[in-house]
């Protein structure tokens, strides 16, 4: 119970971080932003005004404060541009992401999990060597540059699938799997590794003693012993997977959180960057907490508190 | 390899008469084990011989790279696929090496089963000691009450207190006996009738030691099991075995019932073995020790693999491989001058 | 506890699996197929070397009568396009020749930042313990936290453009991976009994850690570092084509392939090749990271 | 009777106290209370079972573990950890750890290994490297030969003959063994004690032997202190604790203990 507490504690502490340097990243930016707000046709009284609201004049040190507080009550500031709260521009886009991002770990894990399972009952076998390789391959091939060719391949040259947008289950289809290969190459070696590695293990020698058939042994202790590890990466690897999507989101014009960060970036709206910087770190941070919490479940080990 | 013209007839055979028919206990000829090492075949196991008569005792000591280990995962066939087992393993008659592999699958466990060296690792730390332990009764198609019953009766029978609880504690929150005890639990399960320890002990604190030998010893006797105690230490080996094989560097170097090998051995590495072992209970001078190092099948060398430490060497050891043979009463001895050892 | 006697380690490890490390490979077949990739990052470099001086090519100059041409076709001035032309007339050959360079001078000059400030911190904190150790890594895992690509996204498209931003950009996730393989490996490393020997032989902390500690950090790092440039290749080429990377006036494969796209339905070709390249070099030094990591582990566990 | 080298007083180590977000920690004790003393020229042997506190109180005395209470001193002179001891003191004590194989930096060759002492501080009669290397590896037994290879390329029997190798070097007045003949070979471990025993005669050196075995104890150690739980249960001269143990405790342990049973 103290142990929640204090993992509790920790993600708070990693998430006033997060929001700390993003508050550092966006002051450091060249420019006013209120100036790149209103144009350059603007006068100095309505960027005085401007500067003003925004509060910009005081010192860092009191903007760092009142961004903190405002945080606190989960104010995120208001984009000039958008005219409204960014944190409401960022809700509109979230479920676009989460739905993408979904989609993607489903493929990612399912197909991960076989090819991995595939190439670590045997270590060195031709399944491995080639599933391997091909994992290396899959994690290579930029997403942008995949998507592009799918898009040229499904939407242009076969027409069968919409090569932008979203709305129907088919728009998903081809952002979903791009987003997926990096992620199920990730998944994959980590499952044949932690197999491998859990197959030299001393107790799979006493269960094959025992007289298990193979299949036992590997239903038995194998797989579920070298889950517990995959499950854990696999989560930490969702921060990784959220910052595909930021660019998988753009060559589809999928309307979620990605494609919203970089046009608030090419328009100097940082409190929305802000806000969807926050809220994905947020995201992952929960999630780590999470697994941290659920990995306590699985392993007995640090369940009873015995072994850090 | 040694060239024997006759097959050897097995002191163990003569220890209990009753039971000597030639389909009982375990009897291993010529055995030998190529094991896949840096991508070469090494022979790690070169012909040796043994028996255990049912209810019998056998330890088999070594040092390191003695080949004993090996021995005991071939065995059970628990060596990996790539390495290559030849001579005889006879089970109660039937051949294990030329069995098929799911009848060795059949045996493991069920009429032979192994007790490891290390309780911690030879558990997994993901479940339940009592799952472990009732695993080959679940998966043998046990009702799920009756393992729980049979569970509880296999802890008491290792003699680990409080077994309706502990039976729900995972291997990290027992003490190092008491895991040594699941294991033991574990691997009467499937009520074999020979017992194969390698190092039992060997992980233990002494007074630990102590209380687990005591248990083999107790449930070989109430069981009736037969046992091969695999171990480094002499002095284990004596107090628990009727019979002990000395190995070197992958062959067998001595044999014969435990008493008279530990008092006169025939074997020059046998009696150094011997006057290695520091006593306790009196004090002990310290001996010349042997010169060098104990040698593995990589770099065994040709003749008889312990001339090079050997102070009974003469130029034939170092050429001709001394064959195995009976030396009475009932002991059997691979050197050139058995008969001056100890002289 | 008494270690395992050497017999029983090899023969249950021999038991389950073959050796952890593979040694080189024997047969020549297989020999041949580990050099491929080394020759085709080989090509790389020497593309990205001498290429330039080879092939003229000014992204300012726009001849627009030339724009879309399909590979093979030629030029107004009388060129082979070989791999065609962009929307604006620019030689996609060129594009790729030169978008090489700018990857390795970025990927090397992240990887070289990434490792050196990856390396003192987690040597630093591994070989420290204590409390300088929680907090750094503590910092570990608030960088962590981020997703690497869209921390480079922000850093690089709030701070604009040039290429001491990306580098800094893509160096501040890349770091961390390091820190943590240093850091394993100097844990590791303390709690051996040679350091302890050292220890009470007076070596101080500094030869210590140059003579007992880097040594062992050096492989897996390398092996790490060798899948970071990878990895920073990949990403620098997605910021460039999210339009938040290097300015338009650099070459870059992420803007060759960006550009393409809104063409892709009437010149494949502008993405096709510049997306060829990136996913060769990324793929080669993927495969070469992999051979690293197996010969020099991730760490020095066991 | 010979003067007191060593002598460890209330010797107490907290140990792996647990945090705990409520309340104040609660302190494990490793080791607590702990007296004993070397004389000159003494081998100590300090056997228990794990746990009982042996192998910490060999390293607070080398200065690797930092102690709660207690004083350590050596000819009267008051030892703190290794980075705070004089070079003088420094040198006096040395160490040989359990696995041969973990206590020498694999990437490093014998010679460098022996040789590390010399670079931290001027030890006389190393002036010739070379020379002085090959000295004292024949001083361990060890064929010269050896001095450019590398510890995989030793047996463990070797190594341990390297890592004794390396505290000479440092011309030590004590070392201390932390059960360094406990993961060889018998045959093996038999040469080794040997040495050690002969190395004592020739250079006049006191030792601090820790163990788990006692048979090792009785046949090399002059005095023995028995430990259990962190405290030192019993001590004497070894022939008189063997013969006849006062504490329960001895008691079992000697009963757990076997011998050759012929």
């Amino acid at each position: 119970m103290i142990a929640v507490v204090r993992r509790v504690l920790v993600a708070l502490v990693v998430l006033w971080g997060v929001a700390t340097v993003v508050f550092f990243i966006v002051r450091a930016a060249p420019g006013d932003p209120a100036t790149a707000l209103l144009g350059p046709d603007a006068d100095a009284g309505q960027v005085a005004a401007l500067r003003e609201s925004m509060g910009l004049n005081r010192p860092l040190v009191g903007q760092y404060a009142a961004y903190l507080g405002d945080l606190v009550t989960l104010d995120l500031g208001s984009s000039h541009r958008l005219g409204r709260p960014a944190i409401d521009a960022v809700a509109e886009r979230l479920p676009a992401t989460v739905e993408l991002t979904l989609a993607a770990t489903l493929i990612a894990v399912v197909a991960g999990l076989v090819l991995g399972a595939l190439a670590g009952r045997r270590a060195g076998s031709v399944w491995d060597r080639l599933v391997s390789t091909a994992t290396i391959g899959l994690q290579s091939f930029p997403t942008f540059w995949v998507g592009i060719m799918f898009i040229l391949l499904f939407a242009l040259t076969l027409g069968v699938l919409p090569s932008a947008g979203a709305g129907t289950p088919a728009h998903l289809v081809l952002p979903a799997v791009t987003l997926a290969l990096p992620f199920t190459a990730i998944v994959a070696r980590l499952t044949r590794s932690s197999m491998a590695d859990t197959l030299t293990e001393s107790y799979i020698l006493t269960a094959r003693a025992k007289g298990l058939t193979e299949r036992q042994v590997l239903t038995g202790h194998v797989l579920r012993n070298s889950l517990v590890p995959v499950v854990t990466i696999v989560a930490l690897q969702m921060g990784a997977l959220m910052g595909g999507a930021v660019v998988v989101e753009n060559v589809f014009a999928w309307p979620g959180l990605g494609s919203l960060i970089v046009d608030a970036i090419g328009n100097r709206d940082y409190a929305v960057v802000q806000a969807a910087t926050l809220v994905i770190a947020t995201i992952v941070v929960a999630l780590n907490l999470l697994v941290d919490l659920a990995y306590r479940a699985i392993d007995p080990r640090i369940r009873t508190g015995d072994r850090a | 390899m040694a060239p024997n013209s006759t097959a050897p007839r097995v002191a163990g055979a003569s220890a209990d008469p009753g039971e000597s028919s030639p389909d009982a206990g375990l009897r291993v000829r010529e055995l030998t084990v190529d094991l896949r090492v840096d991508g070469r075949l090494r022979r790690v196991v070169d012909g040796i011989t043994f028996a255990v008569a049912p209810r019998g005792t056998l330890g088999i000591i070594g040092e390191s790279g003695s080949g004993k280990s090996v021995t005991a995962l071939a065995l059970l066939d628990l060596l990996p696929e790539s390495a290559h087992i030849g001579g005889e393993i006879r089970w109660r008659g039937e051949d294990l090496v030329r069995a098929s592999a799911a009848r060795r699958r059949r045996i493991r466990g069920r009429e032979i089963a192994m007790v490891f060296q290390d309780p911690l690792a030879a558990l997994n730390p993901t479940r339940p000691v009592g799952r472990q332990i009732g695993e080959i009764l679940r998966r043998g198609g046990m009702r799920r009450a009756q393992v729980g019953e049979r569970v509880v009766e296999l802890m008491t029978m290792a003699g680990i207190p409080d077994p309706t609880s502990r039976r729900r504690a995972y291997p990290h929150q027992l003490s190092g006996g008491l895991r040594q005890r699941v294991v033991i639990a574990m691997a009467l399960a499937g009520e074999p009738s020979l017992l194969l320890a390698d190092e039992p002990t060997t992980a233990l604190d002494v007074t630990v030691q102590a209380r687990i030998l005591g248990l083999l010893g107790s449930i070989r006797a109430e069981a009736g099991l037969a046992m091969i105690l695999v171990s480094h230490d002499l002095r284990v080996v004596s107090h628990v075995t009727d019979e002990v094989a000395v190995m070197y560097a992958g062959r067998l170097a001595e044999y014969g019932p435990t008493r008279d090998v530990l008092r006169h051995p025939r074997h020059p590495y046998t009696q150094a073995l011997i006057q290695s072992v520091p006593a306790v209970h009196s004090r002990s001078a310290l001996t010349r020790p042997l010169p060098g190092t104990p040698v593995g099948p990589a770099n065994r060398p040709a003749g008889c693999a312990f001339h090079p430490r050997c102070p009974l060497a003469i130029d034939r050891c170092a050429v001709e491989q001394p064959a195995w043979r009976p030396v009475p009463p009932g002991r059997w001895v691979a050197c050139h001058r058995a008969e001056e050892v100890g002289a | 506890m008494n270690p395992l006697p050497e017999t029983l380690e090899a023969a249950t490890a021999a038991a389950t699996l073959p050796p952890a490390r593979p040694s080189r490979p024997r047969h020549l077949l297989a020999r041949v197929f580990a050099a491929v990739p080394f020759v085709i990052l080989g090509c790389y470099l020497v593309a990205a070397v001498v290429g330039p001086l080879l092939i003229d090519y000014d992204p300012v100059d726009t001849p627009l009568v030339d724009r879309l041409l399909a590979p093979g076709s030629r030029t107004s001035a009388g060129e082979l396009a070989v791999l065609g032309t962009d929307h604006l007339g620019r030689d996609v050959l060129a594009q790729v020749v030169y978008g090489a360079r700018t990857s390795v001078l970025i990927g090397v000059a992240t990887v070289v930042v990434a490792s050196v400030v990856g390396c003192c911190v987690g040597v630093i904190a591994g070989y420290s313990g204590g409390l300088v150790d929680t907090v750094l890594a503590r910092i570990m895992d608030i960088t962590l936290a981020f997703p690497g690509i869209l921390l480079a996204i922000v850093i690089a498209g709030v701070l604009d453009g040039g290429a001491v931003v990306v580098v800094a950009a893509l160096a501040v996730s890349g770091w961390i991976g390091i820190a943590r393989v240093a850091r394993g490996v100097a844990v590791s490393v303390r709690s051996r009994p040679w350091t302890d020997a050292a220890r009470m032989l007076g070596v101080r902390p500094a030869r210590m850690i140059v003579r007992h500690v880097l040594p062992f950090a050096a492989g897996p790092v390398v092996a790490l570092a060798t899948v970071e440039f990878a990895l920073v290749v990949l990403a620098e080429a997605g910021l460039s084509f999210l339009g938040v990377g290097l300015p338009a006036s650099t070459v870059s494969w992420g803007q060759t392939i960006a550009n393409g796209k809104e063409y892709l339905a009437s010149a494949w070709w502008i993405s096709a090749f510049a997306g060829v390249a990136l996913a060769g070099l990324v793929v080669s030094v993927g495969l070469i990271g992999d051979a690293f990591t197996q010969r020099y582990g991730r760490g020095f566990s066991r | 009777m010979t003067g007191t080298r060593l002598r460890v007083e209330n010797l107490a180590v907290a140990f792996g106290a647990r945090r705990r977000l409520v309340g104040r920690a609660d302190p494990l004790r490793a080791v607590d209370d702990v007296s004993f003393h070397v004389r000159d020229g003494e081998i100590l042997g300090v056997v228990g079972e794990s746990g009982s506190g042996k192998t910490t109180v060999a390293r607070c005395v080398a200065g690797l573990q930092r102690y709660a209470e207690g004083t350590i001193s050596f000819d009267d002179v008051p030892l703190g950890p290794v980075s705070a001891r004089p070079p003088q003191l420094l040198r006096a004590i040395q160490m040989v750890f359990q696995d041969p194989r973990s206590s020498l930096n694999p990437r490093r060759t014998v010679a460098q290994c022996v040789g590390e002492a010399w670079t931290s501080f001027p030890v006389p009669g190393s002036a010739d490297r070379r020379q002085a290397t090959a000295d004292l590896l024949a001083d361990v037994g060890l064929d010269p030969d050896v001095a450019g290879r590398y510890p995989a390329q030793l047996s463990g029997g070797q190594c341990q003959r390297v890592s004794i190798a390396r505290a000479l070097a440092a011309r030590p007045s004590m070392l201390v063994c932390d059960e360094a003949v406990s993961a060889l070979d018998v045959s093996v471990q038999a040469q080794i004690l040997r040495l050690l025993v002969d190395l004592r005669e020739r250079h006049g050196l006191c030792m601090v032997f820790i163990t788990h075995d006692l048979g090792v104890v009785r046949q090399v150690a002059d005095r023995v202190v028995v430990m259990q739980h962190g405290v030192i249960v019993e001590q004497g001269p070894v022939d008189d604790v063997f013969a006849a143990p006062d504490q329960p405790y001895t008691r079992e342990l000697l009963g757990a203990a076997l011998d050759l049973h012929s």
